[in-house]
């Protein structure tokens, strides 16, 4: 049952690495969330009800519901385009991020063989989230896509700390924690001063620090 | 006793040897020519008369000429006359000697400058680059004696150069044929220089010494004369055969030297001045005579010449 | 005692912002410089005070390098807080903008405390975090369009570095699943019992991560931005402080490898970034055009020479923690110089600052002995520890090293020589020589600092040496004298 | 010892009583501190000079330098004694010279004055890896401010630069030279670098040569001399004057130094030094024959003499190795003697050069002439020291040289072919060098100061300010006394040659001092006669009519004193013939007209090494470095993207090598 939501949720980035609106983006997070939460109802066990109910609170509501809900209303608000400009064309982006989700995979037969505490698919997969999320902040113009594929790489690393999650349980609710501080700072600058001052918010407007 | 009379002799010779060269150039023209005495009438005459000096000069110009003749004159003690050998010696002497006449250079040089004429300018700015090229190849042919004898004083080098064994004739020629030019470098002879004209063909010493006059004048031209002869003493001490009686070996080494003087004029009389792009070529076969004697000395010593 | 540390200054902080009085702002910020400054003494001296509950102990701790690290940021933050008396003259700080500043930074030199002395490796993580954080702050504290930018770059690349900082933790607590904690002591106690390669591959994570905040190439490429456009005090406690208290995380990893003896490994890891850092400072310190900017690249440059001393292992250590000390102070100094130089000409660019000798000399003077002081000049230190990375890699049989090694620094050091000549000399664009005349605290702090540098450079008093030795003990291979904990 | 740092730290002190001084007093204060320092530093110094013998102090700093020797040796006080009169001269001529920077920065200029003449002193007395390096760096970078002091100019600016970067990249050779010794020996103390100096193997040829690269920059050994044709005409000449006189020589101080430490080097060394040290004279002097600008002539000859000081240590080594002491004797002989004579005569040229630029304002001979009608002692004292750095007899220059010369004279009695062909070499080389030198420095002399003005002067240049000729005057006394008394250099230099070699009988040194008591009768002699000549000439004219007039000139009188020959003119024919090795470009400008009124022709020369070695060297690196330029473009996302390839390069080579 896990494996079957773990791969989805790799599934879900090869998805935004072929899509070009910045809302299905934005969903693909919110599914990412709820796919997030469903492996920690299935996944984790021998953990306070404390824990889990935070654990819970952090996927249901935080990521499925809150960030999506409010990235959507920025979105709409601003009127920014809608489009995500890939400086790769989706074609090629799309191959490169099979490649990355193989590697992935490849990862977890390698963690299998290495032993350690260490559920294979977890570790896998979580790496190939986390880099094709950084493929993703590569290859796109948007800044708003900087903080969408952001918050896909804090999702990567969620799903590598549950493989963990009964055994530190403090370091994944620490973890929890300070990407939410973290998300929040980003969208504060972001909506707040980058929107403002740099119309339009594609990347090339903030290269003006160079030598 | 006899070592100061030669002495004296020595010092009397060079206005003569200048004398003879002429004459011999003047016989090979077909003319009659001055006397053999002629340059000393000249030279008294000089002394007597007085001076015109430029007024762009400074004491520097005055001086040069005593300084030079000075110099020459210490260079002589330097030189080791056949037989009686020298007067000043020690080990390294022969930097004594090289520097002495760099020395004499040196003021001329500057007596040249002082005066303010590009013309004299230009002598002078000759003479200093072909020097470095004599020079240079005259250490090499004290290199090659030192090399070849193991002494290195010029008395003892040539005290003993002729006792030493059977390949020096092929050395003794090389480098006297690379002392002669040196000879014709420093004394300004063709096919360096000419020494008879004062204005377009002469290119070098003569005309850097144009605007002196007087005393001073007689001093720089026996100077010249006289370095002439010390180059000519070293190429009879070079010839002199060894162990012959002290009055045979004076005779033949006068004779040599006159020899020498007297070649200085059959070499003007046949050939001509080269082109001033031409000299240093012609200096370099000094340098080259004294390399490849230096290299058969060396050989001979390491056997790879028997 | 790390109570006091920890929470006082925050104290100190919010109670300037509330009362709003210069007064109280400026006894809030000295007041917390001369704490720290305190306490790294008393805490050498082994003074305790045991009245003093420590509720925090069990997360905080003062070991031997800690303690070294603490007291170069305590007396670095006392230089920068006594000249940030000036920064609030010379730009006309109202007493509201004066408590910001001051909260912002007691907040950010907390977080960087906190990094320092946490003897976990998360709680470590979680407040190099929170200095990415605070010192965002600081960076946008002049709220131009280009510190947004820089802001906006520091704060995205460094919270994706501290992302995978996290990976890194995760992963190590895989591999250390029996150890189960993830404390120093007790890492370091069951090094050996770590499954290497998972260590290895936390390793990587956590290099890259915390390696971001050090600013070692090639993952610098924030630094340069944030340290150009951040007020001068704040360029200063950057990279005098935060990049070394960063630097102290990854020691502290790297001695987990060291006592699992997979030092070749990360030994590998260190020198290349270093050498790498050396070849873009050196790349760049051509082509620079702003002088703040120049400072960045150098601080890379000098992050990369206490990598390569800490890669070379055993032998190099002491020259990367004497690095670390003199890179931190001169810096320090030459930030705060920059402050007054952009001041009085109201530029960054270089070519459009000339005579700094004779329009300000005492300026000029600090600005020239900082510049040596940097590149290496005796009678400063970091001759000495360039010295002492040289013979190390001889002692290694790595001598072909030190020809790329001074390569780059000779490039580095004509780049630098060429821009701070052309700014000190030459005549000055005013009439009159000495004409520009700085307020005190906008000199002495570089002044003291520097004299504390010649000291060390030329007879480093005992202190100075056992504090380095046991720090660089601290990191070898050798089994380090016990930990000397003092300050309970 | 302590007499000895009493006296290094007045010269110390004496800068800084320059700043609290006032602005006309400041030259005063100094030149009164370092005055008194010479009481102090002066007496051990010539104590062990004569009697041998060392002062050993150890000066007890803290881990990491540890307990640092500071050792007074008979080689040391020799640098020590030029040094410490070097800066007493100096501060002398900056008293009159340095008038007119009066409110420019003079402070600073007496401060690095001080610290640099501290710090020499200290250089040669430093026998501890990293205390040393202290004190040279401290040497090099007071120079440097120095050499900027003049920095409203841009050229100085530049100068400055180049200075600063050549003596870092010179010092960095030294510094990996100490790690590697005292990685080697485990100490940072000279004395135990012997043991792996002395070691044959190829860590000892590593050490020495870098040892000999890093003080090789220092002493403008080529190619790494490119420094000091910029340096010497940036400097105020008094400063000019120390650097060429002093700090050049603490390079070959430091060579001597590591010598004496490896005992018997390697014959690969002996030779490579004898044969770079030719080079180096043989390219300084062409260089400098081709030069216009005065000071810059005088750089380049320093470069030449730094390579005869180079060829009679190379002798020296070549006669350790082959174990013949006297030639050995004879090598270091020259070498040291031509270190003290270099500084004396090179010290009153550029003090010299200075008279002249600070009365005319010009450094470029082109503009000169005529100059010993106004300054009459200047001009005197200049062309004794030219004749003595000729070589000439009469002059210290040609007993240093002289020794040399036996030297390399005396190796053709040697047994090896190698060592006959190097000796012939240098022997011709030193010949070679001697005319080039004569051609340049009747150049120097004859365009300076003799003829006529080749521009006209805006003030008339007098010497009323004497204390500039203060300090030439006291080195012409000494370069004259050598030269004519040269067996007492025997008795100064016994001690600091019998530690260089050991195997020397002392008896064997009596031939010398014969030696130099027979050619102290020929100079006599030159001189007895010279009066003879000059005494006759005066008879003789005493009574005739001696007339002023112009200068004949075969009667093509019409010329004006811009007709005279130039300094570049006079070159010239040496030049074109060696025009490789001294590449020269001509800049010709004229109207393209039948009849231009107005053509202007510069010539510039290149130097070789700069040409050949270093701006190669610099393209290459710079288009090495050009290809990473496109790191910091300011794209967020390229920043991302060399983490993300660092840590997927980390990731593959983890899970791929096991």
């Amino acid at each position: 049952m896990t494996d079957i939501l773990i791969i989805l949720l790799g599934t879900t980035m090869l998805y935004v690495s072929s899509v070009s609106r910045i809302e299905a983006y934005v969903k693909t997070l919110a599914a990412q969330g709820f796919l997030l939460f469903l492996l920690v109802m299935v996944g984790v066990k021998e953990m306070s009800w404390l824990n889990i109910a935070f654990l819970v609170f952090e996927t249901l509501i935080v990521k499925t519901v809150v960030i999506p809900y409010f990235l959507l209303t920025v979105i709409r608000r601003n009127e920014t385009p809608r489009e995500i400009e890939p400086y790769i064309s989706q074609f090629y982006s799309l191959l490169i991020a099979s490649g990355i989700f193989v590697f992935g995979f490849v990862a977890a037969f390698w963690a299998a063989r290495t032993g350690g505490n260490i559920k294979p698919l977890y570790f896998g997969i979580s790496i190939a989230i986390m880099m094709l999320s950084l493929f993703l902040i590569v290859n796109r113009k948007r800044i708003i896509t900087h903080i969408l594929c952001y918050m896909m790489l804090e999702n990567g690393i969620f799903l590598l700390s549950l493989s963990v999650a009964n055994e530190l349980p403090m370091l994944v609710n620490i973890g929890v924690l300070l990407d939410l501080f973290v998300a929040i700072y980003l969208f504060a600058i972001f909506f707040n001063k980058i929107n403002e001052i740099y119309d339009g918010s594609h990347v090339d407007v903030l290269t003006e620090l160079k030598d | 006793m006899p070592a100061a009379v030669t002495e004296i002799i020595i010092v009397i010779s060079p206005l003569f040897l200048i004398g003879l060269t002429a004459k011999v150039k003047a016989l090979w023209a077909g003319r009659k020519g001055a006397p053999v005495l002629q340059p000393y009438y000249d030279f008294f005459k000089l002394l007597g008369k007085g001076e015109v000096i430029s007024t762009t000069t400074s004491p520097v110009f005055r001086i040069a000429p005593s300084i030079g003749i000075a110099a020459t004159f210490v260079a002589l003690m330097v030189t080791p006359i056949p037989i009686f050998g020298s007067f000043i010696h020690f080990e390294g002497d022969f930097v004594l000697f090289a520097y002495l006449l760099g020395l004499a250079k040196f003021l001329m040089v500057l007596g040249a400058l002082d005066t303010g004429s590009s013309f004299e300018g230009m002598g002078a700015s000759r003479e200093v680059t072909y020097s470095t090229i004599v020079e240079t190849a005259f250490f090499i042919v004290i290199g090659s004696l030192a090399l070849l004898t193991r002494h290195f004083s010029f008395e003892s080098i040539f005290a003993s150069v002729n006792l030493s064994s059977g390949y020096s004739p092929l050395v003794k020629i090389l480098l006297v044929v690379s002392l002669f030019i040196m000879l014709l470098a420093e004394g300004s002879r063709v096919p360096v220089d000419d020494p008879t004209t004062h204005l377009e063909l002469t290119m070098i010493h003569e005309v850097m010494v144009l605007d002196y006059s007087g005393p001073d004048l007689a001093f720089v031209q026996y100077a010249a004369s006289l370095k002439m002869t010390v180059i000519a003493i070293l190429i009879a001490d070079l010839f002199l055969p060894s162990s012959v009686p002290l009055m045979v070996a004076c005779v033949l080494s006068a004779a040599i030297v006159a020899l020498v003087f007297v070649s200085v004029g059959v070499v003007e009389s046949l050939i001509a001045r080269s082109r001033i792009s031409h000299i240093p070529q012609f200096l370099f076969l000094m340098t080259t005579l004294a390399l490849t004697s230096f290299a058969v000395v060396a050989f001979f010593l390491f056997g790879v010449i028997k | 005692m790390i109570t006091l540390v920890i929470i006082l200054p925050l104290v100190f902080g919010v109670i300037s912002f509330a009362a709003k009085s210069r007064i109280v702002n400026r006894v809030a910020l000295l007041g917390s410089a001369a704490l720290f400054v305190v306490v790294a003494l008393m805490v050498w001296l082994g003074i305790d005070w045991r009245w003093l509950p420590d509720w925090l102990l069990v997360y905080f701790r003062f070991d031997c390098i800690g303690l070294f690290f603490f007291a170069v940021m305590a007396i670095v933050f006392a230089g920068v807080s006594v000249y940030s008396l000036s920064y609030f003259s010379e730009h006309n700080l109202n007493a509201r903008q004066e408590s910001v500043y001051i909260l912002e930074i007691l907040a950010f030199v907390v977080a960087m405390a906190g990094v320092i002395l946490a003897t976990n490796l998360a709680l470590l993580w979680v407040f190099v975090e929170a200095t990415t954080l605070t010192s965002a702050l600081l960076i946008y504290f002049e709220k131009k369009k280009s510190s947004l930018e820089a802001t906006w770059k520091y704060i995205y690349i460094c919270s994706i570095g501290i992302a995978l900082a996290f990976v890194g933790i995760i992963t190590l607590s895989i591999g250390s699943e029996r150890i189960g904690s993830l404390f120093f002591s007790d890492l370091y106690l069951h090094a050996s019992e770590i499954n290497p390669v998972w260590l290895k591959l936390s390793f990587a994570f956590l290099f890259v991560g915390l390696g971001t905040k050090v600013g070692v190439a090639p993952i610098h490429a924030w630094l340069p931005d944030a340290h150009s456009e951040a007020p001068s005090p704040v360029s200063a406690l950057l990279s005098g402080t935060l990049l070394n208290s960063a630097f102290l995380g990854i020691l502290r990893v790297q001695v987990i490898l060291v006592r699992a003896d997979q030092q070749a490994f990360s030994n590998i890891i260190l020198l290349l970034t270093g050498f790498l850092s050396l070849l873009v400072s050196a790349v760049y310190m051509l082509r620079v055009k702003n002088y703040k900017r120049m400072l960045a690249y150098s601080s890379v440059e000098n992050m990369g020479i206490m990598f390569i001393g800490v890669g070379l292992g055993q032998p190099g250590l002491f020259a990367a923690m004497l690095q670390t000390l003199a890179h931190s102070f001169s810096k320090t100094s030459l930030f705060l110089t920059s402050g007054n130089i952009l001041h009085s000409y109201g530029t960054k660019k270089i070519e459009d600052v000339q005579g700094l000798l004779k329009r300000d000399p005492v300026t000029g003077w600090i600005w020239m002995a900082s510049f040596l002081a940097i590149i290496g000049i005796p009678p400063f230190p970091i001759f000495i520890s360039k010295f002492f990375i040289i013979r190390a890699f001889w002692v290694n049989g790595q001598g072909w090293l030190a020809v790329l090694f001074f390569l780059f620094i000779v490039v580095v050091t004509f780049g630098m020589g060429k821009a701070v000549f052309r700014m000190a000399f030459g005549d000055s664009g005013i009439e009159g020589a000495g004409s520009v005349r700085p307020a005190s605290s906008a000199y002495l702090p570089q002044i003291v600092l520097l004299a504390a540098l010649v000291i060390v450079g030329i007879n480093m008093p005992n202190l100075v040496n056992e504090m380095l030795s046991k720090a660089a003990a601290f990191v070898s291979s050798v089994p380090a004298p016990v930990a000397r904990v003092a300050g309970r | 010892m302590t007499d000895f740092l009493t006296g290094v730290v007045l010269l110390f002190a004496g800068g800084l009583g320059a700043i609290v001084a006032g602005e006309r007093a400041k030259a005063w204060v100094f030149f009164g501190f370092t005055a008194a320092a010479q009481f102090f530093i002066l007496p051990p110094v010539f104590e062990i000079l004569l009697n041998g013998g060392q002062l050993v102090l150890p000066a007890y700093f803290s881990q990491p330098i540890g307990t640092a020797y500071l050792r007074l040796d008979s080689l040391a006080a020799l640098f020590a004694s030029v040094t410490s009169v070097g800066a007493l001269l100096t501060s002398i001529f900056s008293i009159g010279y340095m008038k007119i920077y009066r409110g420019q920065g003079l402070s600073s200029y007496f401060v690095f004055l001080g610290m640099m003449s501290a710090s020499m002193l200290l250089v040669e007395v430093a026998q501890n890896a990293i205390l040393f390096l202290i004190v040279w760096e401290l040497m090099s970078i007071s120079s440097f401010f120095l050499v900027a002091f003049e920095n409203g100019n841009e050229e100085v600016r530049k100068a400055g630069l180049y200075y600063f970067i050549a003596m870092q990249a010179g010092v960095a050779f030294l510094i990996a030279a100490f790690a590697l010794a005292s990685a080697a020996s485990g100490s940072l103390d000279f004395s135990s670098f012997a043991t792996v100096l002395s070691k044959h193997g190829s860590v000892s040829i590593l050490l020495f040569v870098l040892f000999f690269v890093g003080f090789g920059t220092k002493a403008g050994v080529f190619p790494m001399h490119t420094w000091l044709p910029r340096a010497h005409p940036a400097a105020p000449t008094g400063v000019s004057a120390l650097m060429s006189g002093v700090m050049i020589k603490t390079g070959i101080y430091g060579i001597l130094r590591i010598l004496l430490l490896s005992g018997i080097p390697d014959y690969r060394l002996a030779y490579g030094v004898l044969i770079i040290s030719v080079i180096t004279a043989v390219f300084g002097v062409m260089n400098a024959v081709a030069q216009n600008d005065i000071k810059k002539l005088l750089a380049y000859s320093s470069i030449e003499n730094i390579g005869i000081i180079g060829m009679g240590i190379g002798v020296g080594m070549l006669g350790l190795v082959y174990n013949n002491p006297l030639i050995a004797m004879l090598g270091f002989v020259g070498a040291l003697l031509h270190v003290v004579n270099h500084f004396t005569f090179k010290s009153v040229l550029f003090y010299g050069s200075g008279v002249v630029y600070s009365q005319t304002h010009t450094r470029n001979m082109d503009n000169l002439g005529g100059l010993g009608k106004y300054l009459p002692l200047t001009s005197l004292m200049f062309l004794i020291a030219s004749l003595a750095i000729t070589g000439l007899p009469v002059f210290n220059g040609f007993i240093s040289e002289l020794a040399i010369y036996l030297g390399l004279a005396r190796s053709f009695s040697a047994g090896s072919i190698a060592m006959i062909v190097a000796a012939l070499f240098g022997f011709s080389a030193l010949a070679f060098i001697g005319s080039m030198a004569l051609l340049c420095f009747t150049k120097v002399y004859g365009i300076c100061f003799l003829g006529l003005p080749r521009t006209k002067y805006h003030v008339e240049p007098n010497e009323r300010e004497r204390t500039l000729l203060v300090p030439m005057a006291m080195l012409t006394v000494v370069i004259v006394g050598i030269g004519l008394l040269p067996w007492i250099t025997i008795d100064l230099l016994k001690n600091v040659i019998m530690e260089f070699v050991p195997s020397l009988n002392p008896d064997q040194l009596v031939p010398l001092t014969g030696i130099f008591r027979t050619i102290s009768g020929a100079l006599a002699a030159v001189i007895g006669l010279v009066g003879l000549f000059y005494g006759l000439r005066t008879f003789l004219l005493r009574r005739r009519k001696v007339a002023e007039y112009k200068t004949w000139d075969c009667g093509y009188q019409v010329g004006s004193s811009r007709l005279q020959y130039t300094s570049s003119s006079f070159a010239q024919p040496f030049l074109h013939l060696v025009a490789e090795l001294v590449p020269q470009k001509i800049h010709v400008e004229k109207q393209p007209v039948l009849f231009p009124e107005q053509a202007s022709l510069e010539s510039h020369t290149q130097d070789l090494s700069e040409r050949f070695i270093f701006r190669p060297m610099i393209g290459i690196l710079n288009k090495f470095l050009n290809l990473f330029s496109w790191i910091q473009s300011g794209r967020l996302q390229l920043y991302i993207m060399y983490g993300l390839v660092f840590l997927v390069v980390l990731l593959i080579w983890i899970l791929g090598v096991k």
